[in-house]
């Protein structure tokens, strides 16, 4: 069927880019209207596509009518499928949020549009590549894009942000395409799945550098420990949906590629209890320098930072338990965590030096956007009914089949950290009194409704789990099994 | 110290990597690979003279539409970074305080700058048959505005005319791309459908010209947008809206 | 390669190395930005002698010429010393 | 002669990244680092073609000169990928000096110490 195809995902959001500014000299709340009418399109696609997979069967596509290891090819399997889904409909989402989102200007929106829908088109086009040097090219069109949105606002620091990002975006970029060089020269091919089959050849000490080149270059996307000084700086000073949209895609895409890099392109002795060290040493590093920030959007970035640490953990484990964890930790991730900075939006904009000691009393002043963020924080700390609970209990389990006893102590010790500085600021929220008058920006109509359908998804997934299990144990399968992957890339490998 | 620190991690790299490197000697043949395919497909099936070309465009021309929005991407961000009040936005002329130029240096500009644009012009038309395509031919023909801007001040560049050869330029691509799903016989995105015809012919390689020739308009359009933009900017120290 | 490539390339290679360490350690980032150009324009070189000659002409393009441009650009909407 | 010529080239190539790499490490002026992400990008540019080369090899178009022979072409596929890796780094190098002029206008300096309202 020609209208479901997956190259719309990548295909859509550039060309309507590149007319954006067109679009404008027509009629100027296009600009505004065109996006959203995209977004909701590949969110559609995605979801009839991804509902509609065959098990075992992805969707394997060929682009400029060359067979994959020769031409590039597009992978929508259970995995990327999910991560895909995930991605175009959070990326909605954060466009219904910033469709009203303070008056940037007419020019300034149109950049903002822009920028957003290629960030999108990037994160998609990252997860859904079957080639390793196509995916360089979108984690680079996914990181000049954030640099470009963490330098939107003016009059903030947020130029000193961006150029921080960038000086790390830059040495990863150098990592990434090193390791490729290498694999190249090694394997002859660029495409993952042949890579895969010729890898065993390679030299294991190659191999291993290989590895860690990869694992420094792709880490910095996914916040991994001693690259991630950009996080909380890019975090707090973008612009809030931008944050959220951090969250749900950049921090995915980089996870998606680290994972798939591991699991299927490369197999090296060793490279998952180094990715658990790193986890851990991220866990550790992220929860403790959360707990003494002040400020609320930074102290939200450390806990990312610390989110993701315990999906690297759970990946770490090679075992299907373990990855059925980390999926159902990254979905919580996205969803949660874009609720908790589309909410922190609001709050802080209300607030001058976006403090959280400025909080005192916003639970009566701003109720509902206080009420989503309370939502929030009491699902990502990880209590019934909501998602985040079953996601920690996953991990806990997860933990305890590989016998890793010392990391569940961590998990718990972290979930006590969690409830440290999230209750924290609930406290302020509802059990302090107002300091004085405050200017209080009420969230707009489009804002509570993104935010409502974020909380309804918790809330929702929180009582009845198995909405999403059966999806993610397929695509746990799929990931653990790389033997089908590279057969349904490359049927007529016996040719070779 | 930090110093220390440093040369020494970056010893340590230097060693892994250059250790890496020495088991690739330079000069040694791959024992197989794509290019073999690509070698033999490009000139035969293609009809491509140059393969790094039919590579770029055709084999894997996804990497080309990812590169083109990088490069619209980094224009798109570096005004929004600079947030320049436009000239159409004020009413008033952008000042560029550089000097005006001699008049030795203007008049050289002005014989300069046709053979620029022809030279870039050339340089994307053949972009199938001779080294460069799109991307060199487009900075070409930026190089020859870039003159042009530095030599006389009263030099403006039309943002509406660049608006529109980006848009249409950026959007042939996505297009072409699309109707190779329609009317190519594997109805793959970018996938050729026009007739290959004659191996080093002007009007060979079916849609890869096409293609580079809208490279290289947008190419030129987007990188002279950014030499406008940085040109153009204020040059006062402090901005107040900063602070 | 012949002979005469092969001098050239080791000439290039020495110049190479000799602008990197200009345009890292020179104080003055005009004359800085002017060695990042010399290596453009020598490493353009460098891929015309190993058979690469659409790499050549990108690199002479884009980095002899607008790269440099916008670097000076820079420099002189900035500061143009380096300070201690 | 080889072995000298794969030190020699990947040798310069190594040395112009590692002196990039320093300066983007440690040098104190925000112009200069930019400067080193470019040596760095040019030293990583020459290694993709170095690796690419295949001795005795032509470059890889088919000229009415060379159809019809039985010749050695080097390998077209790095040459391609730093075709794509010369036109990115250019766009983050423009993106890279427009947020450096943006921190001049706001701070009045270009050196890092003085910028540091964000923690390093």
């Amino acid at each position: 069927m020609v209208i479901s195809d997956p190259v719309y995902f990548i295909a859509l959001p550039l060309l309507t880019a590149f007319l954006l500014p067109l679009f404008g000299k027509i009629y100027k709340p296009l600009i505004g209207i065109i996006p959203g009418l995209v977004f909701a399109f590949i969110a559609y696609i995605s979801f009839d596509l991804y509902l509609n997979l065959v098990p075992g069967k992805p969707i394997v596509i060929q682009l400029a009518g060359w067979a994959p290891p020769w031409g590039i090819n597009l992978v929508f399997s259970e995995f990327s499928g999910f991560v895909v889904t995930l991605i175009t409909f959070l990326a909605f989402l954060v466009w219904v949020y910033s469709y009203n989102f303070k008056k940037v200007g007419f020019d300034n929106s149109k950049k903002y549009f822009t920028l957003l829908m290629l960030l999108v088109a990037g994160s998609i086009g990252v997860v859904l590549t079957g080639d390793i040097f196509n995916m360089f090219v979108f984690l680079e069109i996914t990181a000049i894009s954030s640099y470009g949105l963490t330098a939107f606002y003016k009059g903030r620091d947020s130029a000193e942000a961006a150029f921080k990002f960038l000086l790390i975006g830059s040495l990863s970029s150098t990592f990434i395409l090193l390791a490729i060089l290498l694999l190249y020269k090694q394997v002859g091919t660029l495409n993952m799945a042949e890579i895969a089959v010729k890898a065993q050849s390679i030299d294991p000490k190659m191999k291993s550098i290989i590895a860690i080149l990869f694992m420094i270059g792709l880490g910095i996307e996914a916040e991994m420990f001693p690259m991630n000084g950009w996080v909380p700086d890019a975090y707090s000073q973008a612009p809030a949906p931008v944050a959220a949209s951090f969250a749900g895609m950049l921090a995915k895409s980089g996870i998606y590629a680290l994972v798939r890099v591991f699991y299927t392109v490369l197999e090296v002795d060793g490279i998952f209890d180094l990715l658990l060290i790193m986890g851990i040493l991220t866990i550790i590093f992220a929860e403790f320098s959360a707990m003494r920030q002040t400020r609320l959007r930074r102290m939200l970035a450390y806990s990312s930072i610390g989110q993701m640490g315990l999906i690297m953990v759970a990946f770490s484990f090679n075992t299907k338990a373990g990855i059925f964890a980390g999926l159902f930790l990254m979905f919580n991730h996205a969803i949660i965590k874009s609720l908790l900075f589309l909410a922190s939006g609001f709050l802080t904009y209300s607030t001058k030096q976006k403090k959280i000691r400025d909080l005192d009393g916003f639970g009566k002043i701003m109720p509902f956007t206080s009420l989503m963020f309370g939502l929030g924080a009491f699902a990502i700390v990880g209590l019934p009914p909501f998602s985040g609970f079953w996601g920690k209990l996953n991990m806990l389990v997860a933990t305890a089949d590989s016998n890793l006893y010392f990391v569940i102590a961590l998990i718990l010790l972290v979930a006590v950290v969690e409830v440290v500085y999230y209750f924290k600021v609930i406290g302020r929220l509802y059990f302090r009194q107002q300091h004085k008058e405050v200017e209080v920006h009420k969230p707009t109509w489009n804002a509570i409704a993104a935010m409502s359908v974020l909380a309804i998804v918790i809330i929702g997934v929180g009582i009845y789990p198995d909405l999403i299990t059966d999806y993610l144990t397929k695509a746990t399968n799929e990931l653990f099994d790389k033997a089908s992957y590279i057969h349904n890339v490359l049927p007529n490998l016996s040719l070779n | 110290m930090k110093k220390v620190i440093i040369i020494g991690f970056l010893g340590v790299i230097a060693y892994y990597l250059l250790s890496a490197f020495a088991s690739v000697p330079f000069g040694a043949d791959l024992i197989k690979g794509v290019k073999d395919f690509y070698l033999d497909k490009s000139p035969n099936d293609l009809k491509v003279a140059n393969v790094v070309t039919s590579i770029v465009v055709n084999f894997r021309g996804f990497d080309t539409l990812g590169e083109v929005t990088v490069l619209f991407l980094a224009s798109t961000a570096l005004g929004s970074i600079l947030y320049r009040r436009r000239s159409h936005d004020s009413g008033l002329n952008p000042q560029r305080t550089a000097p005006e130029a001699s008049a030795l240096v203007q008049t050289g500009a002005k014989v300069i700058f046709p053979f620029t644009i022809m030279l870039g012009a050339y340089i994307f038309i053949h972009g199938h048959l001779t080294p460069g395509g799109g991307f060199q031919g487009g900075a070409i023909i930026a190089t020859g505005f870039l003159l042009m801007l530095v030599s006389y001040r009263k030099f403006f560049i039309e943002h509406n005319a660049l608006t529109w050869i980006e848009a249409i330029a950026g959007s042939t691509f996505v297009i072409l791309g699309l109707l190779g799903l329609v009317y190519a016989n594997n109805h793959n995105f970018l996938e050729n459908f026009l007739p290959a015809g004659k191996l080093n012919d002007l009007l060979s390689g079916g849609i890869i010209g096409i293609i580079y020739v809208a490279v290289g308009f947008k190419v030129g359009a987007e990188i002279t947008g950014i030499l406008d933009t940085l040109l153009t900017v204020k040059e006062t120290g402090l901005d107040p809206e900063e602070n | 390669m012949t002979h005469t490539e092969i001098i050239l390339t080791v000439i290039s290679l020495v110049v190479l190395i000799i602008a990197g360490f200009y345009a890292v350690m020179k104080k003055d980032l005009i004359h800085a930005v002017i060695a990042t150009s010399v290596i453009s324009l020598v490493l353009s070189l460098v891929f015309y002698l190993l058979q690469a000659p659409d790499v050549a002409l990108t690199e002479a393009a884009i980095g002899i010429a607008l790269s440099t441009i916008i670097f000076i650009i820079t420099v002189r909407n900035t500061k143009r010393f380096e300070d201690k | 002669m080889q072995e000298f010529l794969t030190y020699g080239i990947y040798g310069t190539a190594f040395f112009l990244m590692l002196l990039g790499l320093y300066a983007a490490l440690v040098k104190k002026n925000l112009v200069k680092i930019v400067i080193g992400l470019s040596v760095l990008d040019s030293g990583l540019h020459l290694l993709f073609v170095a690796v690419g080369y295949i001795s005795n090899g032509t470059a890889p178009i088919f000229s009415p000169a060379v159809v019809g022979k039985n010749v050695v072409m080097v390998d077209p596929v790095p040459q391609a990928l730093v075709l794509t890796a010369i036109v990115i780094g250019f766009g983050v190098t423009a993106v890279a000096l427009a947020l450096v002029v943006r921190l001049y206008r706001k701070h009045n300096t270009t050196n890092i110490d003085e910028i540091k309202n964000l923690k390093w």
